[in-house]
């Protein structure tokens, strides 16, 4: 499998990623510049965490509109699996790659700390390395992470299986205790319609090494890295 | 030329932080403070002298960056 | 001249040079050096340069007294921060830098620009930051102002370090009416360099150029005495001096684009623009050197129309550098500059005239000889009056609590002793995924990128015991970082400091900073822990009402396999739980007098520093011999509140038999010096090991899961505690104190 | 009583944002663009309908809670 992580100007999780990626790849992905002209051929796209452009104006709203992103959508249409975490998952959604918008935590507080979310599906190259209804714990780490959709849209991807991840106790159960910033029915990962492009808030990989207290996140570059090849 | 943009959320949308205002002004001890919405206000110095181009140049940035039109509203006032 | 400097030519009033606050022999003495008086802007560089912040005028003859040596030591004290050689050819590079006075005023931006300031300092050596820290001090959690001043500088401090992406990983809090006045922001940064690409600031090489890159200048932050003058502008009010605001998205472009041409062999020397901007930068590069500097001012980058050169020599603005580069160099530097999206600009030139030499619209607008500027700043040897000394407190004088337990409760749900949580919760603590102890243990700790290694850091002083005795509080305050590093199994290294007192023209404050000095370079020289970088911050005082005497204490440490660090809970029910060091059940100056008797008097607790090494080097050994499951070292609150953080840390309780020879209360709350709490299967080794070493160490009890599988706490002539009481305790009062209506 | 909230940076205080956007709109094609700046706009539904109640309760509003007046200026605007 052959991986691209974009990086963005005020992107800061990217050699996060990059290591998490190389340890279930074997060799690196590589870090393509924003302003680089071409993207390379790639089996899988990842815009990583951070504060691409200051994330002033909205989050991930600049980026969006950065010209590479022009490529990503085009490969996210041909079918190209796309990965947006934490602001890679802000600036999906400013594309309109995904539905909904990520708001200002309810709190109002930027928000750091392990929490759990159930996975909702494993029928995707991204969540194959979960089981259905499993819980992991992932650290969150965002000020924008409210996620917000009108009912018909929720509903919608309720109906079509687009919910990735909510958040959850360590039980399984959606309770607003365990809901970290008050997103619309606990949601922390959303797919699009053809389930190739996945945005989520938490950071699979701060915990996808034992050294750093977990390996939960780990399951999802590994079970990339099965589908993918 | 300078333009003024006001960009606010459309009704319905979930609003965290005028909810949150709300929310504060009333432990502050103001009463009677009902609705509360959050918007954005961006003034922009613009070269352009025509007023009609420079509105259309404005729209568009607001269409293309400026605001989300998924979840916001937006209104361009030109100044002199 | 230019037009606006020549306009105040011959216009140096007295008025004007007390606003600069020079006193009249400091006037006399520039007058002398320059043999003509000086135009506005000359004065406003010497106002700067001779500031207590730039010069250390009150406090350099006292700073001289610290140890600043070690065979690790690559840098001392006088450069952007401290290095220390860390092995595998890295360095490790860091300081700590008060923002005091801006967070008052306005606390977010304050303790931000404070964040972007001291990540400058550590970047600008050619170090790439790992970790910050934050060292807080608030008023009264009774007073008006404190809720709005902790919510503001804590959002402040994770907005701009969450945005930089340099993890937030330790620090502290202590809340004391002393501050409600004045407030403490510290900000640390640690940054790991490869050791033969340091970057100094020494200006080199006459004719290379001078270059300005980074954000551009504003009217912010300049010199507030001068702006207010009236006839200084005429519209004022439009050019009123203004609160920096940092822009945290730019420091991190300014952060990869400097590391990338720190990556070829551009750069001679360079400098952040902390402080005073522009001139301490281009002064102290020059001086370091022993070169001249020419800058033409028309060439800076400016935000603002109409600066004039006091404006642009003075200004504030933040994330900028100075720097010198080989000679054609500049367009490798310029595209790096520019691929990052930021200001670019040749400014000037190093000269051998030995002179500061400032161009605007084609005129010289000030021309001063740059030695003298540094050399002969004043240097005040103030008087001082040493502390009085304080009574010792007797147990038996200070009546028990009836349970023990509602005691410990008390303390753990008290300002300065519960949890933190919803302090570092705002803080990206993760980021770079590198943090293998995150916040909440005795010190965190950020492995080495790539590596099995790692560096513990952490931040300590406890300002009560500096206001009750400053020696004695000195040393506490060195020993205890040094002891947090030591509880993980790291080997300390060197720290950095940030001396925060009130005001030194008065001998009393004068008394508590040489004391606390004295008391500190006692430890660092027991402890082979020296001071490698630094920072004052007098004048903490509103209405004669100075803040209690803090010397925060910055502590590095290296660990060579991060496999081998103990937790600080207990992990597995049945191992011993021993004491390690002497305890006499001191009471004088501690939480429990203070929480549950209301007194803040007595001596505070001795600190044996040849005890304190012994201790020390034991837990260290013990730890890398792996007999050591958790490990904790004793501080506020004693040996109780020790061991609940170790329950409520952990995955289990733990039951206390030994019968105290002392007061029981004394026993459980004394805050004696020296000590820490060891979990293991193997107490026989741990006891022997202890014997050859002649430190005391008995076991006190066991860990355990209760009868009912509460974890509780178990203690002699107390109720249980079951961990969740604990836990929920600890973790109750800041939570609510913030967010209550 | 509705009321509308300019929330402005006073003149020389920098706007990380405004400059940010400046940057973004030139890079996506927008020439002409000098400087931006980013305020914000608050719009509060009020039980009272006195006027100069409602003018003197908004202003109180902003001095605690809505506008941080060491870095930024605010206006106050009543509707019907
Ligand atoms: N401002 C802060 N930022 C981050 N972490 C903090 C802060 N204040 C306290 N902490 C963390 O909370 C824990 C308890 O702090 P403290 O009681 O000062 O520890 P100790 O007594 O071991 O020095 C430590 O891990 C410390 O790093
Ligand atoms: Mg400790």
């Amino acid at each position: 499998m052959k991986a691209s992580v974009i990086v963005f100007p005020g992107s800061n999780c990217d050699r996060d990623v990059q290591v998490a990626l190389t340890d279930s790849m074997g060799r690196p992905p590589e870090m393509v510049w924003h302003g680089d002209s071409e993207l390379p051929a790639a089996d899988l796209i990842v815009l990583p965490g951070g504060f691409s452009y200051g994330d002033y104006l909205r989050s991930g709203a600049m980026a969006a509109n950065s010209p590479v992103m022009r490529e990503v959508v085009d490969r996210a249409q041909k079918g190209v699996p796309v990965l947006g975490i934490c602001n890679g998952f802000q600036t999906l959604t400013e594309t309109g790659l995904l539905p909904g918008v990520l708001m200002r935590n309810a709190n109002l507080k930027f928000v750091c700390k392990d929490v759990t979310v159930r996975v909702e599906t494993s029928q995707t190259v991204f969540t194959c390395g979960y089981e259905a209804g499993q819980t992991v714990r992932i650290p969150i780490a965002h000020h924008d992470g409210n996620y917000y959709a009108d009912d018909d849209l929720l509903d919608r991807l309720e109906g079509e299986g687009r919910v990735a991840f909510r958040y959850t106790d360590p039980e399984g159960a959606e309770t607003e205790a365990a809901n970290p910033n008050g997103s619309a029915r606990n949601i922390a990962g959303v797919f699009n319609e053809s389930k190739t492009v996945l945005g989520l808030m938490p950071h699979p990989e701060r915990l996808a090494d034992p050294a750093l207290g977990g390996s939960d996140g780990k399951a999802l570059f590994d079970g990339l890295v099965e589908a993918l090849g | 030329m300078k333009a003024r943009v006001h960009i606010t959320l459309k009704t319905g949308v979930l609003d965290p932080q005028g909810k949150a205002i709300a929310h504060a002004l009333g432990n502050l001890g103001f009463a009677g403070v009902g609705d509360v919405r959050q918007g954005k206000f961006i003034e922009i110095d613009l070269a352009e002298t025509d007023r009609d181009k420079a509105r259309d140049a404005v729209t568009a940035m607001c269409e293309k960056l400026l605001a989300n039109t998924v979840i916001e509203n937006y209104t361009v006032e030109l100044g002199e | 001249m230019s037009a606006s400097a020549a306009e105040h030519e011959g216009r140096i009033t007295p008025a004007l040079v007390a606003e600069h606050g020079f006193t009249d022999g400091e006037y006399r003495k520039i007058l002398e050096i320059l043999g003509r008086e000086p135009n506005l802007t000359e004065l406003g560089i010497y106002s700067v340069m001779w500031s207590e912040h730039c010069s250390y005028k009150s406090s350099k003859t006292w700073l001289r007294k610290l140890p600043t040596e070690a065979p690790w030591v690559i840098q001392g004290p006088g450069e952007n921060a401290g290095v220390v050689d860390i092995g595998d050819g890295l360095a490790c590079v860091f300081k700590m830098e008060s923002h005091n006075h801006p967070s008052f005023i306005e606390p977010y931006q304050g303790a931000a620009t404070g964040v972007g300031g001291i990540l400058r300092d550590v970047f600008t050596m050619g170090a790439r930051p790992v970790a910050n820290l934050n060292a807080l001090r608030f008023g009264s959690p009774d007073h008006p102002k404190t809720r709005h001043l902790v919510a503001g500088v804590v959002a402040g401090i994770g907005g701009y370090g969450n945005c930089v992406g340099i993890p937030t990983v330790a620090g502290e809090v202590n809340f004391h009416p002393a501050y409600n006045g004045n407030i403490l922001v510290n900000a640390m940064t640690v940054g790991v360099a490869a050791k033969d690409r340091i970057f100094y600031s020494a200006a080199a090489g006459v004719g290379n150029p001078v270059v300005y890159v980074g954000a551009k200048t504003g009217r912010d932050g300049i010199h507030g005495a001068t702006m207010a003058s009236a006839e200084f502008a005429e519209d004022s009010e439009e050019k009123r001096p203004t609160v920096q605001v940092g822009d945290p998205f730019t420091e991190k472009l300014l952060l990869e684009a400097c590391l990338e041409l720190m990556a070829t062999d551009a750069i001679v020397a360079i400098q952040d623009m902390g402080a005073a901007g522009l001139t301490s930068s281009s002064v102290e590069m020059s001086s370091k050197g022993g070169v001249g500097i020419a800058l033409d001012l028309d060439k800076v980058p400016v935000r603002e129309t109409g600066m004039t050169p006091y404006e642009i020599m003075l200004s504030e603005s933040q994330e900028r550098m100075l720097m010198v580069l080989r000679p054609g160099r500049e367009d490798t530097a310029r595209r790096v500059f520019e691929k990052w999206e930021l200001d670019f600009a040749v400014i000037g030139e190093i000269t051998d005239t030995g002179r500061l030499v400032l161009r605007a619209g084609g005129a010289v607008v000030a021309d001063l000889e740059v030695e003298p500027l540094v050399a002969n700043a004043p240097e005040y040897d103030r008087p001082w009056t040493p502390s009085p000394p304080r009574a010792e407190v007797q147990a038996a004088d200070v009546p028990a609590p009836g349970d023990p337990a509602d005691a410990l409760l008390t303390l753990l749900a008290s300002p300065d002793l519960c949890s933190r949580r919803w302090v570092w919760e705002q803080y990206d603590h993760m980021v770079m995924a590198d943090t293998v102890v995150r916040p909440g243990a005795d010190a965190a700790v950020v492995r080495i990128h790539g590596s099995r290694r790692g560096l513990a850091v952490t931040t300590d002083c406890t300002p009560r015991y500096c206001v009750a005795d400053p020696v004695q509080g000195g040393r506490q305050a060195v020993a205890e970082a040094w002891r947090n590093l030591t509880a993980l199994g790291a080997r300390p290294l060197a720290v950095t400091d940030n001396m925060n007192f009130g005001n030194p023209e008065r001998p009393p404050v004068m008394g508590q900073f040489a004391g606390c000095i004295e008391g500190m370079a006692e430890a660092c020289r027991t402890l082979d822990f020296p001071v490698v970088s630094g920072n004052v911050s007098f004048y903490n005082e509103t209405n004669g009402q100075g803040i209690l005497p803090t010397p925060a204490i910055g502590g590095v440490g290296l660990i060579d396999d991060i496999e081998t660090i103990p937790a600080t809970g207990f992990q597995a029910p049945d191992e011993a739980i021993l004491l390690i060091g002497d305890g006499h059940g001191w009471l004088g100056a501690s939480l429990f007098l203070r929480e549950l008797r209301g007194r803040e008097d007595g001596a505070p607790p001795p600190v044996d520093l040849d005890a304190e090494r012994r201790a020390g080097d034991l837990v260290r050994g013990l730890v890398r011999d792996g007999l050591v499951s958790a490990c904790h070292d004793l501080s506020d609150g004693g040996l109780y509140v020790a061991l609940a953080e170790m329950v409520i840390a952990g995955q289990t309780g733990a039951r206390i038999e030994a019968q105290p020879e002392i007061p029981l209360h004394a026993w459980l709350f004394g805050e004696d010096q020296g000590r820490y709490l060891l979990a293991t299967a193997r107490p026989e080794a741990v006891l022997e090991a202890a014997r050859a070493v002649k430190v005391n160490a008995r076991q006190i009890g066991r860990t355990w899961d209760g009868e009912r599988g509460e974890r509780p706490l178990t203690a002699p002539g107390a109720r249980p505690i079951s961990q969740k009481e604990l836990r929920d305790t600890h973790e109750r009062w800041l939570p609510q104190y913030m967010e209550r209506p």
